[in-house]
């Protein structure tokens, strides 16, 4: 076997400056939940594993400016407890617990998931929805990057080598907002996604559409922010004509392929159905806050 | 190959061992220690038949490496009953017959425990949505689900 | 009859023995063995679907440090084509040693062709890493129908069709071709008011047991072998391996472990004459242990089957004639379960025209292995959508077109012989009967009915049964405890003993200290190990009455035995006081040594058992997603021993047929190599899948056993396809003929119809 | 004498009949006796012939009396899972 070093450093800069010291390939342990089925299957075979939990900022949820601070390492379970974080982003929190089973649950994490690239990781669309920020630290300082920038295809990141995400914000958000993501599995539970679909969105008092964000998992190379779908939400009561352009604007953006778990004509009609559905329990949130 | 010596705390005992960078904690607890109530159905996360508790949190066990849980506490099936005295969990699988094979069942009552620990009162879905990462081939859940709702009840009764 | 009788012990609920160790995590099972100077075995698996094997070098993996043994090809000495029985099916040991260790060829994606020992499992997978194969890739087929083709590539150049005439003089990938008739077709269509004639599809599903196979093998320099193993059954192990290692029987010891589960896949063998192998060479202890991966690429799956079902009836819902083709794919070598598939078709039925042929087809896939009720699923399930769309063709409730035509005692069965007392026409009125089968339904809700037969065996067991002294016995059989069967045994040894149950200790034998002992399959264990451990007891009884007697001082046939009690019978064989079992076990040294009972036995007579399930689902029409909302299980018990065990099989065997029916398959790439090898995506039923499953045991004795026992382990695999396949059609009206009835198929087929009504 | 009835592919190997009438009082004499008659049959009765006796199954039985003027049927031994 080769010698794999693991380290577990105590701050961001011990563990940037781990990475950026690496010879050969280096890899980031954080909930672990895809890096040790990897190592497992041999499917990769780092030098380096830098375990990132226990550096305290990836570790903690803090309240920033009205929104939330999630730091990367967060498990999907303590964000899941987090009462303040499910008040104002309930769809960030049911997309994030929907990852795995419960013991999945007890290590995964939304820096994990959004750094493994998964074009069908549960709590990227539900993220992208809620214009979540990513805060990326690395040899060269600090910056603050959309969640969206941060896949650029299936296990691709656009982070260099010496960088990583240390937390996500979740921002702050008028009244009559709300968020929710639905995905379609096979099974009830313990499957990757078919196709997912997050929606965010804001009603004025008289219950119109005043904003609106739709992002949608699975059905392309990585996840989609889909504006003709929001568009097609915008200034609509959510009648049935603003959901029929939702549902037909989601459809007319997927990119999918076809594989073991659906074919592309399947996630093209359910991606449309998801996006919908979904729609309607934010806007059913949204009209009680 | 370079190990790694670890110090950790393992069913309220202080243990210490040496383990590869890439040994889980599965690998650990059944390899090293032994204690192979902690079962391997698929490595991958996929079955719950190693499921532990890792600072009172449900986890699988094959996804957390050994060289992490310096400074940890993991608590297995084999801590479960005390002495001679069964968890509530396990007399009621026996009483309603919620194992055949047993494999799985370990895992099981680890995971219904931490259920039970956070939620002392859960409903059926709540119990099968919380078991969803327990996979078991021979009962179809049923008198798993049942058992569980059954220790439930008494727990809140005693 | 016996089921009339008043039971102490029958029909009750006590804890299992084994319960504590099982809920403790100290039950032993296949990996959880570790011996001092155990040395760890991987295999080397073939990444070619198909492919001639031109050479193996193991030189480099051999100067490992750390490697002890290396083993191919070359360490098997080949063997004649020899078919023995073993599970399901008779097994051929040409084809065995080649499914062990590739020979000439690889012949699917996971076939071994090597195997290593060494000091940690890291070096044996880096030396693994260093074994040279050189592959020449050839074309490969992995669809029984495809593989039937004029120009397929052909897997075994020797392999003549048997069973058509004349015969072939070509090698093909047809293996055989069984046929059961009775009566004339024909006739019987040109009889009938409505002929249904339909193709359906399944595909190969996994036995997908939770324990991985495992073994931990130990030769000595004498030759003397201890194999600790995780198998349905250790005696038929025995058989294989040294057959397959050229051993004495009586050298290999085969203890069997605790058994994470085996459904039929735990029924052959795979590491375990390689960890033998490895060990004899290494001169140390070797374990084995497949991951998962290896457990869905190299161990068997059931067949995947194409098929064809004709089937004609009059107006009156009388069944004229019904005829079935079944192609079964059988993996790499022969030996798919089509001919009791064949067998099976038809048997719930009483027909007096009807005619099955089946096909035996080999694919560059795993060799199946036995499966619950190998082969009749997978028939029935056809043959069951049929005779719903029979009735729904014919405006009669589906439960009534069966009772019309269903097998009842003295009924011919397709595959010859006649019924004896069977338990369709009761299973069947107890569902029409049942709240589930009135209860309202909501919109794209549907209600769906299905029955199944499974024939059951015996088969050769023994057991013993020993008194200690003091008066607690030990119980010890063959068959492994692969879901509570230590507890009916005990309960049956008890109740003739008439002591209490937790006075007996059941035990597992190794093979060395009890008879040869067929495995815990067919559905046989409490059937045959519980028929010898009643004889055993029998045994014990006489023995005890005889010794009450000596002490007695009166005739043996003067003393009976009553509840636990040795007395004298009737006032003229005088007036003692009864003796205990407790009693007499203290005074056996005195009285002749100690008391012993032992039975060895050919177990004949398994009643078949039959079963009808109702199910209600919801079909979800944007998503095409299935939920199961209500199930309900009625079979025939005949007698239930332990009725939570009967009902946990009922349950169990329902949920299985849940996920064959929805969701699991094998899914193989364009490339040959099978895509879905893990419980992610080959999906097993999970918590939240499925309802509670009710059960009705429904019970019309065997008479060939002491207490009516009937085997109930394989028949509840059965319906479930058919009845959820029949409940889908119920909510859309839409009749899907391809398992599994996966959501992108509902959501198509639900969109063509939509289309097509436009 | 006893009627034996042949399913499956059994009857390929007595010539095509569906039933033969023979002279056996166990399922051994009448394997010795089918395969004095039929020689192809002999293998095939070794490989897992299971014999059902007015319609009771039998399987490795060669001592079980067969009655006179029973109902004998030839058919493939079964298993299971």
């Amino acid at each position: 076997m080769n010698d794999m070093r693991y380290e577990a450093p105590d701050t961001v800069d011990g563990a940037v400056a781990l990475l950026a010291g690496a010879s050969g390939e280096a890899r980031l342990l954080a909930g672990g939940t895809d890096l040790l089925v990897q190592l497992r299957a041999e499917m990769i075979a780092p030098a380096l594993v830098v375990d990132l939990k226990r550096i305290p900022e990836l570790q903690s949820i803090a309240a920033e400016d009205g929104g939330f601070r999630v730091g990367a390492a967060v498990s999907g379970a303590e964000l899941g407890e987090h009462p303040g974080v499910k008040a104002l982003w309930p769809g960030v929190v049911e997309a994030t617990e929907l990852i795995g089973s419960t013991q999945i649950q007890g290590r995964a994490s939304l820096g994990g998931n959004l750094c493994n690239a998964s074009p069908a990781a549960d709590s990227v669309p539900a993220m992208i929805a809620a214009g979540a920020i990513a805060r990326v630290a690395g040899s060269g300082g600090t910056r603050e990057v959309a969640v969206e920038e941060i896949a650029t295809g299936p296990g691709q990141t656009s982070l260099a080598k010496d960088e990583i995400v240390v937390s996500i914000l979740l921002p702050a958000r008028p009244p009559g907002s709300s968020d929710a993501y639905l995905r379609f599995i096979p099974r009830t539970e313990m499957d990757i996604a078919v196709v997912g679909a997050g929606v965010s969105l804001t009603l004025d008092a008289g219950g119109v559409c005043s904003a609106a964000r739709v992002s949608l998992g699975a059905v392309a190379a990585r996840a989609l922010l889909v504006p003709e779908a929001a568009e097609a939400l915008i200034g609509s009561k959510l009648d049935a004509a603003a959901l029929a352009r939702l549902d037909a604007a989601a459809s007319a953006a997927c990119r999918p392929i076809d594989d073991k778990r659906g074919t592309k004509e399947y996630r093209i009609q359910v991606a449309g159905v998801l996006a919908r559905r979904a729609a309607l329990i934010a806007a059913e949130r949204a009209g009680r806050n | 190959m370079a190990k790694n010596h670890v110090t950790t705390t393992i069913n309220g005992d202080a243990v210490e061992f040496l383990c590869e960078p890439e040994d889980t904690l599965l690998d650990v607890l059944r390899d090293e220690l032994h204690l192979t109530g902690s079962k391997e159905g698929c490595s991958s996360g996929d079955c719950g038949a190693c499921s532990v508790l890792l600072d009172g949190r449900l986890v699988c066990a094959c996804l957390v490496l050994g060289v992490e849980l310096t400074g940890h506490e993991v608590e297995t099936i084999e801590a479960m009953a005390h002495g001679e005295v069964l968890h509530p969990l396990q007399s009621k699988f026996i009483e309603h017959a919620a194992l055949q094979c047993g494999v799985c069942t370990p895992g099981i009552l680890v995971a219904a425990k931490a259920l039970l620990d956070k939620n002392p009162d859960p409903s059926e879905t709540e119990v099968r949505y919380w078991l969803a990462g327990n996979l078991c081939r021979c009962t179809g859940y049923d008198k798993i689900v049942r058992a569980v709702l059954d220790a439930a009840a008494d727990m809140r009764g005693s | 009859m016996a089921s009339d009788k008043e039971f102490k012990w029958i029909g009750t609920r006590p804890p299992r023995p084994d319960g504590v160790d099982k809920v403790t995590g100290r039950a032993k099972f296949g990996a959880d063995l570790y011996v001092p100077g155990m040395l760890i075995g991987k295999v080397l698996r073939s990444p070619h679907p198909h492919a001639v094997i031109k050479s193996i070098d193991t030189a480099k993996a051999e100067a490992l440090p750390g490697v002890k043994a290396v083993l191919t090809r070359a360490d098997f000495e080949d063997r004649e084509s020899e078919l023995v029985p073993a599970g399901e099916m008779m097994v051929n040991y040409r084809d065995i040693v080649r499914n062990v260790m590739a020979r000439e060829k690889a012949l699917y994606e996971g076939h071994a062709v090597a195997a290593v020992a060494a000091i940690s499992n890291a070096i044996a997978k880096k030396a693994l890493r260093l074994i040279e194969v050189d592959y020449e890739p050839l074309p490969h087929v992995i669809d029984a129908v495809a593989a039937m083709q004029p120009g397929a590539p052909i897997l075994h150049e020797d392999l003549i069709t048997d069973g058509v005439d004349p015969v072939p003089t070509e090698p093909s990938n047809v293996a055989k071709r069984v046929e059961f008739a009775l009566g004339d077709v024909e006739a019987g269509f040109a009889a009938a008011d409505v002929v249904i004639e339909r193709e359906f599809d399944t595909q190969p599903v996994h036995q997908a047991y939770i324990e991985p196979h495992a073994c931990v093998a130990s030769v000595a320099e004498d030759g003397q072998a201890e194999l600790w193993v995780t198998t349905q059954g250790h005696y038929v192990v025995r058989a294989h391996c040294a057959r397959l290692l050229g051993m004495d029987i009586s050298k290999i010891r085969v203890t069997a472990s605790e058994i994470g589960g085996g459904f039929g896949g735990k029924t052959v063998v795979y590491l375990e004459p390689v960890a033998l192998g490895l060990s004899r060479k290494a001169g140390r202890p070797v374990k084995m242990v497949m991951t998962r991966d290896e457990v869905f690429r190299a161990s068997g799956p059931t067949s995947g089957a194409h098929m064809k079902i004709k089937i004609g009836a009059t107006k009156d819902g009388k069944i004229t004639a019904g005829e079935a083709e079944l192609i079964y794919q059988a993996g790499a070598f022969p030996g798919s379960p089509v001919q009791p598939g064949a067998m099976c078709a038809f048997a719930p039925y009483d027909l007096e025209n009807v005619k099955a042929v089946g096909w035996d087809v080999v694919t560059n896939r795993s060799k199946v292995a036995a499966y619950r009720a190998p082969g009749a699923p997978i028939s029935e399930y056809a043959v069951e959508c049929v005779i719903d769309e029979l009735a729904k063709r014919l405006g009669i409730d589906p439960i009534d077109l069966r009772l019309t035509n269903a097998a009842k005692e003295g009924t011919r069965a397709a595959y010859g012989p006649k019924f004896g007392p069977i338990g369709l026409v009761e299973s069947l009125e107890q569902a029409k009967a049942h709240p589930h089968y009135q209860a309202a339904l909501g919109p794209n809700q549907g209600r769906g009915v299905a029955s199944g037969f499974w024939f059951n065996i015996g088969g050769e067991t023994c057991a013993s049964l020993i008194v200690n002294e003091d008066g607690t016995t030990v119980l010890t059989v063959g068959t492994p405890d692969i879901g509570g069967s230590r507890a009916s045994l005990c309960m049956m040894a008890a109740e003739e003993l008439g002591i209490d149950v937790d006075q007996v200790r059941p035990i597992i034998a190794d093979t060395a200290s009890l008879g040869y002992t067929f495995l815990t399959g067919g559905s046989r264990t409490t059937f045959s190990s519980g028929m010898a451990a009643i004889d055993a007891a029998r045994d014990v009884v006489q023995q005890l009455c005889e010794r009450a007697a000596k002490i007695w001082e009166i005739p043996a046939d003067a003393v009976e035995w009553e509840d636990g009690y040795a007395r004298p019978a009737g006032a003229n064989a005088g007036n003692f006081e009864p003796m205990s079992l407790a009693e007499i076990a203290a005074m056996a040294g005195k009285t002749g040594g100690p008391i012993v009972g032992h039975a060895q036995i050919n177990a004949q007579g398994a009643g078949p058992s039959f079963g009808t399930h109702l199910v209600d689902v919801e079909v979800d029409r944007e998503t095409g997603r299935v939920t199961v909302l209500r199930y309900t299980v009625l079979q025939d018990a005949g007698k239930a021993i332990h009725p939570s065990y009967v009902e946990g099989q009922f349950q169990g065997g329902a949920v299985q047929g849940i996920g064959w029916a929805l969701n699991e398959e094998y899914i193989y790439g364009a490339d040959g190599k099978l895509e879905n090898a893990g419980f992610l995506d080959y999906r097993i039923p999970v918590a939240s899948d499925v309802p509670m499953i009710d059960t009705v045991i429904v019970e019309v004795p065997n008479p060939r056993h002491p207490y009516g026992v009937r085997g109930i382990g394989e028949t509840p695999i059965i319906p479930p396809m058919a009845a959820i396949a029949n409940a889908i059609e119920n909510a859309l009206g839409i009749r899907f003929s391809e398992l599994p009835m996966s959501p992108p198929k509902v959501l198509k087929a639900i969109g063509e119809m939509a289309a097509a009504a436009e | 004498m006893i009627r034996v009835v042949l399913t499956g592919n059994l009857r390929r190997l007595v010539g095509g009949a569906r039933e033969i009438e023979i002279e056996a009082g166990t399922i051994g004499q009448l394997f010795r006796a089918l395969g004095a008659r039929y020689p192809g049959i002999g293998p095939h009765l070794e490989q897992g012939v299971a014999v059902a006796i007015d319609g009771e199954i039998f399987q490795d039985a060669l001592l079980e009396p067969i009655p006179p003027g029973a109902e004998v049927h030839l058919m493939p031994q079964i298993g299971g899972g």
